[in-house]
């Protein structure tokens, strides 16, 4: 796809498809199955795996359950902490020589700009994970409070000024937030993060798993708030929810996203990527649609 | 993922089937003992995930899987027929560990099935295999790991096959007779209750045992660290990149089992 | 499954399966499909496509299309007025001998305080729909606004007497606005509606449709609403959402609702209740529960 | 929903499947022409909802449906073998009108597909019937419509068999030279741009018109009022119960095809 080229901020995309937080790994076994060719074809900018100051191991298992058309994830944000992170796995993530763009989760704001402060110079872009409890508000999620995200994204620009996009959480009041990240200058909206979920694993005893539900089973209501956000709000849009296939990718765009993310597809097969590209291509030659 | 044809797919006994897919010679070349593949046993999106099936046996460019009908997704792969296309995956996971010591294969159920490949791959074949099952009808492909003369023990719950009881009681009585004082290792696959008694009687003869564990997997590539393993220093290994074999005195047996 | 005998208010139940709002049309073919002994035996209670002061034609086509393991639909309240429904489409339904309960919705309080003295001494219960717009207040939806739902509420209670239930949204503020149903003295919660979705019907022309998801889909978005909602919230929960089978319901009844409705599994199969029932007493029985 | 086992399914040409199953004589008997039923081409949820067919044919307890692969529900229907058992919902909806006048059928694609039946049962048969396709290969169940010693059409698009052109204009050419003043009734079935250019010619010759629609069905048990048709009157009728043939001078025509 050699005519497409976007500018989001200051972030240059040469496809609109990303690769979406926490969904390939941190990048080690990337190229044991995708070629370089492929990678570059097909990737226009890669979100790493959410990263916080402090090292986290994450939940206890289970951790994952499939259900209808879906998946529930409760990783917990493992993470090897900013530092290690620096150190050990963004070099290699860089070699891809595709924008890299750090998805940030804190407790409080401080750790936000402390994170991206981290950061500077280092990587294309930060994507603010708002899905998070805030400890100094007594654990309300960022994603609930406006007023919130507007300081959290208002203190983060002051020391951040390549691409700033924050990942909004589907539920709660998204509109408020989507707002609130405009006012705030916000490079971009990553619609959306999982929804909260419940499966139940076993009777008895009784085990449910509690998490974020992701995949084809929320298509219909990620793309039903990319289209309302895009009608209210004056950022671009990153599309992410249930994307399987190229008229998936279509769908968003022609819905009001500017570029989108995949995620869960890369589970299933982690040549969705390079498959979901090609499929796209193919539809807008079909529908003589470019954008 | 790559297509693979599939050449047979028969039931052998119990819900248990055998289905044989051709892949290049090259790609079946890169399969180690203990490695697994994954299906995707549907075009459509549900099941959502390619289900993960140890490598059973291999012939040239033909892969052999032995795997037994559990849930929705094996139900499906059993009506697969001959002359389908699959879409797998693989090798993933690490192979079974080297072992350099003597050893004895404890395996339950659908838990046989990797170390077929095991035997036709390995130089250093093991004292012997315990296998058991629920009933006689369960015990299958008998006949393809005779062929490789290792002592095979055949172990039925209700006793209408060989050895009556449990596979790990019969394990214990050998021990007790014959192995008490070479230590031999063990190689355990099976379900976690077999897998713990196991481990009880590892600990009674003090021997070296590794683990082959399940889990559900989304990715099997690493991808979205859902398949984690509790370990004894803390923290947790990821199934579907680190294992499924595992060095049991590493694990965190309590939470594992828990 | 004779034992089971549930009082929600002073709404007696045979059994925990009610047939949802909208899913079974207006019980002119309920007896085709299943026979009075499967009726019988089954449901415990029928609650009524949703019935307005006037009657409305509903919205043009296409009002329903497949998503993943999902159904959008956007029939647009099709009914034929309070009136009429009283006249003719309640007596056959009363034949049944199974306890009616009547989904209502309006545009201003009065409207549903109309249409519950419409029913006075007619039906065993009302469900109130709040996912429908206030024109009072600009439009804005009952369930965005836990003070318009107490309201609502109570003005209703005033002047019914018998069972009275409130079909949460699972978008908004749900937890608020189930606290003001507590406070306003409903009988019960319905967790939950359908969730605002869109679906892609042709690129070239673009055509979408709005509406709202149910099915398999949900089943794990709604089973956690059901689940953090019981633990919040005195009031006894009716699940709603991707029920199919028996194990769906258990799910549900063991995640804390007190009894389930059934919707889109009756579009599949119109025999689905009475199967539900089958594999539920089974399942009950298999694992030892009760309730 | 009913257990319908399949004895055949077979590729008639192109994307057209020749689907039996063998029901109870009972059932059958209750299926009158123009009536459909619904097909779980699954045992998982994806895809959700059973897709609907017309009856094509019945002889004694077997059923014929006629149907053309189009998307996941077909594709999956046409993978499925003899012997396999599928779940059944019906008759539903309304048989074709009884139509006193002599009567021209026009048929496109699987539009043919219910007018096997019609054949079979009406004491009042056809004029004529105009069946076009795309091509040749599309042109399927020939032989079984002969049978009934009905003057037949072939209309093919790319002249590769029978008449060259659409159907419609075949229709028109025979109004204008030999229906001109005998004024037939009008029973059509097929895709949208047919149907449209049919009305044209019904009006031009101010023909009494039946045209028998389609739309994704969820229930087709008019449990969920998602099937509306608009009528000229103002309001909506359901498809799957009042439907699927329709007078179309009592329906909103425009908002049909819009
Ligand atoms: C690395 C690896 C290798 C494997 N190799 C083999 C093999 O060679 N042969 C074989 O028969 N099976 C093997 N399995 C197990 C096999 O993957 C599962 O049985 C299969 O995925 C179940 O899919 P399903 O859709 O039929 O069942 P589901 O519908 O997903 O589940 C049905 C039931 O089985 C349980 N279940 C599902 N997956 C597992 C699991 N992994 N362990 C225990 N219980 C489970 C579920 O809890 C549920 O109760 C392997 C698993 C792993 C992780
Ligand atoms: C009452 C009734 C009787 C029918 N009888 C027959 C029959 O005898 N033989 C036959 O071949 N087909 C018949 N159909 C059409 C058939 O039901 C659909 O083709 C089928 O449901 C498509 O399912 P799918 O999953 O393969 O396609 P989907 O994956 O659901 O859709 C694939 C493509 O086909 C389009 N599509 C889906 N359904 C329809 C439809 N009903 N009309 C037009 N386009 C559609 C979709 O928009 C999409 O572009 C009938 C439909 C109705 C309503
Ligand atoms: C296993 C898994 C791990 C995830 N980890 C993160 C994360 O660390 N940070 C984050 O913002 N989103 C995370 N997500 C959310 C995804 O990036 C994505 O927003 C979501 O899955 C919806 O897209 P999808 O339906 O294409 O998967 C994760 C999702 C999955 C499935
Ligand atoms: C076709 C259709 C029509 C519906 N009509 C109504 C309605 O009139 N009033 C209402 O409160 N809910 C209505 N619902 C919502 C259902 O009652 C139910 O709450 C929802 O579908 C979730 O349950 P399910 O997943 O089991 O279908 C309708 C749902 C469908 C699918
Ligand atoms: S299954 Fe995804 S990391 Fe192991
Ligand atoms: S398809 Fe549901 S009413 Fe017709």
């Amino acid at each position: 796809m050699k005519e497409f080229f976007l500018n989001l901020g200051n972030l240059k995309l040469n496809t609109p498809l990303m690769l979406s937080s926490g969904t390939w790994g941190w990048g080690e076994n990337l190229s044991k199955f995708l070629s370089l060719a492929e990678i570059k074809y097909s990737i226009g900018a890669l979100v790493t795996k959410g990263v916080s100051l402090e090292p986290k191991e994450g939940n206890p298992p289970p951790r994952i359950a499939e259900t209808p058309c879906g998946l529930i994830n409760s990783i917990g944000l493992e993470n090897p902490g900013i530092k290690e992170f620096k150190a050990k796995y963004l070099p290699p993530i860089k070699l891809y020589e595709i924008p890299v763009i750090v998805n940030l989760f804190g407790e409080k704001i401080e750790d936000f700009v402390g994170l991206a402060e981290e950061l500077k110079e280092e990587v294309s872009g930060i994507e603010l994970n708002i899905s998070c409890p805030n400890v100094e508000k007594g654990g309300i999620l960022f994603s609930d409070n406006p007023k919130l995200v507007k300081d959290l994204v208002r203190e983060v620009r002051k020391i951040w000024n390549s691409f700033l996009a924050v990942k909004l959480s589907p539920v709660g009041p998204v509109f408020e937030v989507a707002k609130s990240c405009e006012r705030a200058e916000s490079d971009a909206l990553v619609v959306a993060n999982t929804y909260p979920a419940l499966t139940v694993l076993s009777f008895k005893p009784l085990k449910i798993l509690k998490g974020g539900l992701s995949g084809p089973a929320i298509k219909p209501l990620t793309l039903r708030l990319v289209w309302e956000l895009s009608q209210r709000v004056g950022l671009p849009i990153i599309g992410c929810g249930g994307i399987i296939t190229g008229k998936d990718a279509l769908e968003y765009l022609i819905c009001g996203a500017k570029a989108v993310q995949i995620g869960t597809a890369n589970l299933i097969n982690p040549k969705s990527v390079a498959e979901i590209m090609e499929e796209l291509e193919k539809l807008l030659k079909t529908y003589g649609l470019s954008y | 993922m790559f297509e693979a044809k599939v050449f047979i797919n028969q039931r052998e006994g119990g819900e248990y089937y055998l289905l044989g897919l051709r892949v290049s010679e090259n790609l079946a070349k890169k399969f180690l003992p203990g490695q697994f593949l994954k299906i995707r046993v549907s075009s459509t999106l549900d099941p959502l995930f390619p289900r993960p099936f140890t490598i059973h046996a291999i012939e040239g460019s033909k892969l052999y899987l032995l795997y037994r009908v559990v849930g929705k997704g094996t139900q499906i792969l059993s009506k697969i027929l001959p002359e389908e296309e699959l879409k797998i995956l693989g090798p993933l996971g690490k192979p079974f560990p080297e072992i350099k010591e003597p050893y004895i294969i404890c395996a339950g159920g659908a838990g046989i099935a990797g170390f077929g490949y095991l035997l036709q791959k390995t130089s250093h074949l093991p004292l012997k295999i315990f296998y058991g099952v629920r009933t006689k009808e369960e015990l299958v492909r008998v006949n393809f790991y005779e062929k490789f003369h290792v002592s095979l023990t055949l172990v039925t719950e209700d006793g209408s096959y060989g050895t009556k009881g449990l596979v790990t009681e019969a394990l214990e009585e050998e021990l007790e007779n014959k192995f008490k004082k070479y230590k031999p290792c063990l190689l355990a696959c099976g379900p976690l209750p077999m897998l713990k008694s196991v481990l009880k009687v590892a600990k009674k003869y003090q021997l070296k045992t590794f683990l082959v564990l399940e889990t559900f997997l989304a990715c099997g590539t690493g991808f979205c660290r859902g398949c984690v393993i509790p370990l004894r220093k803390g923290g947790y290994t990821h199934l579907c990149i680190e294992g499924p074999t595992f060095l049991a005195e590493e694990l965190d047996l309590e939470r594992v089992f828990s």
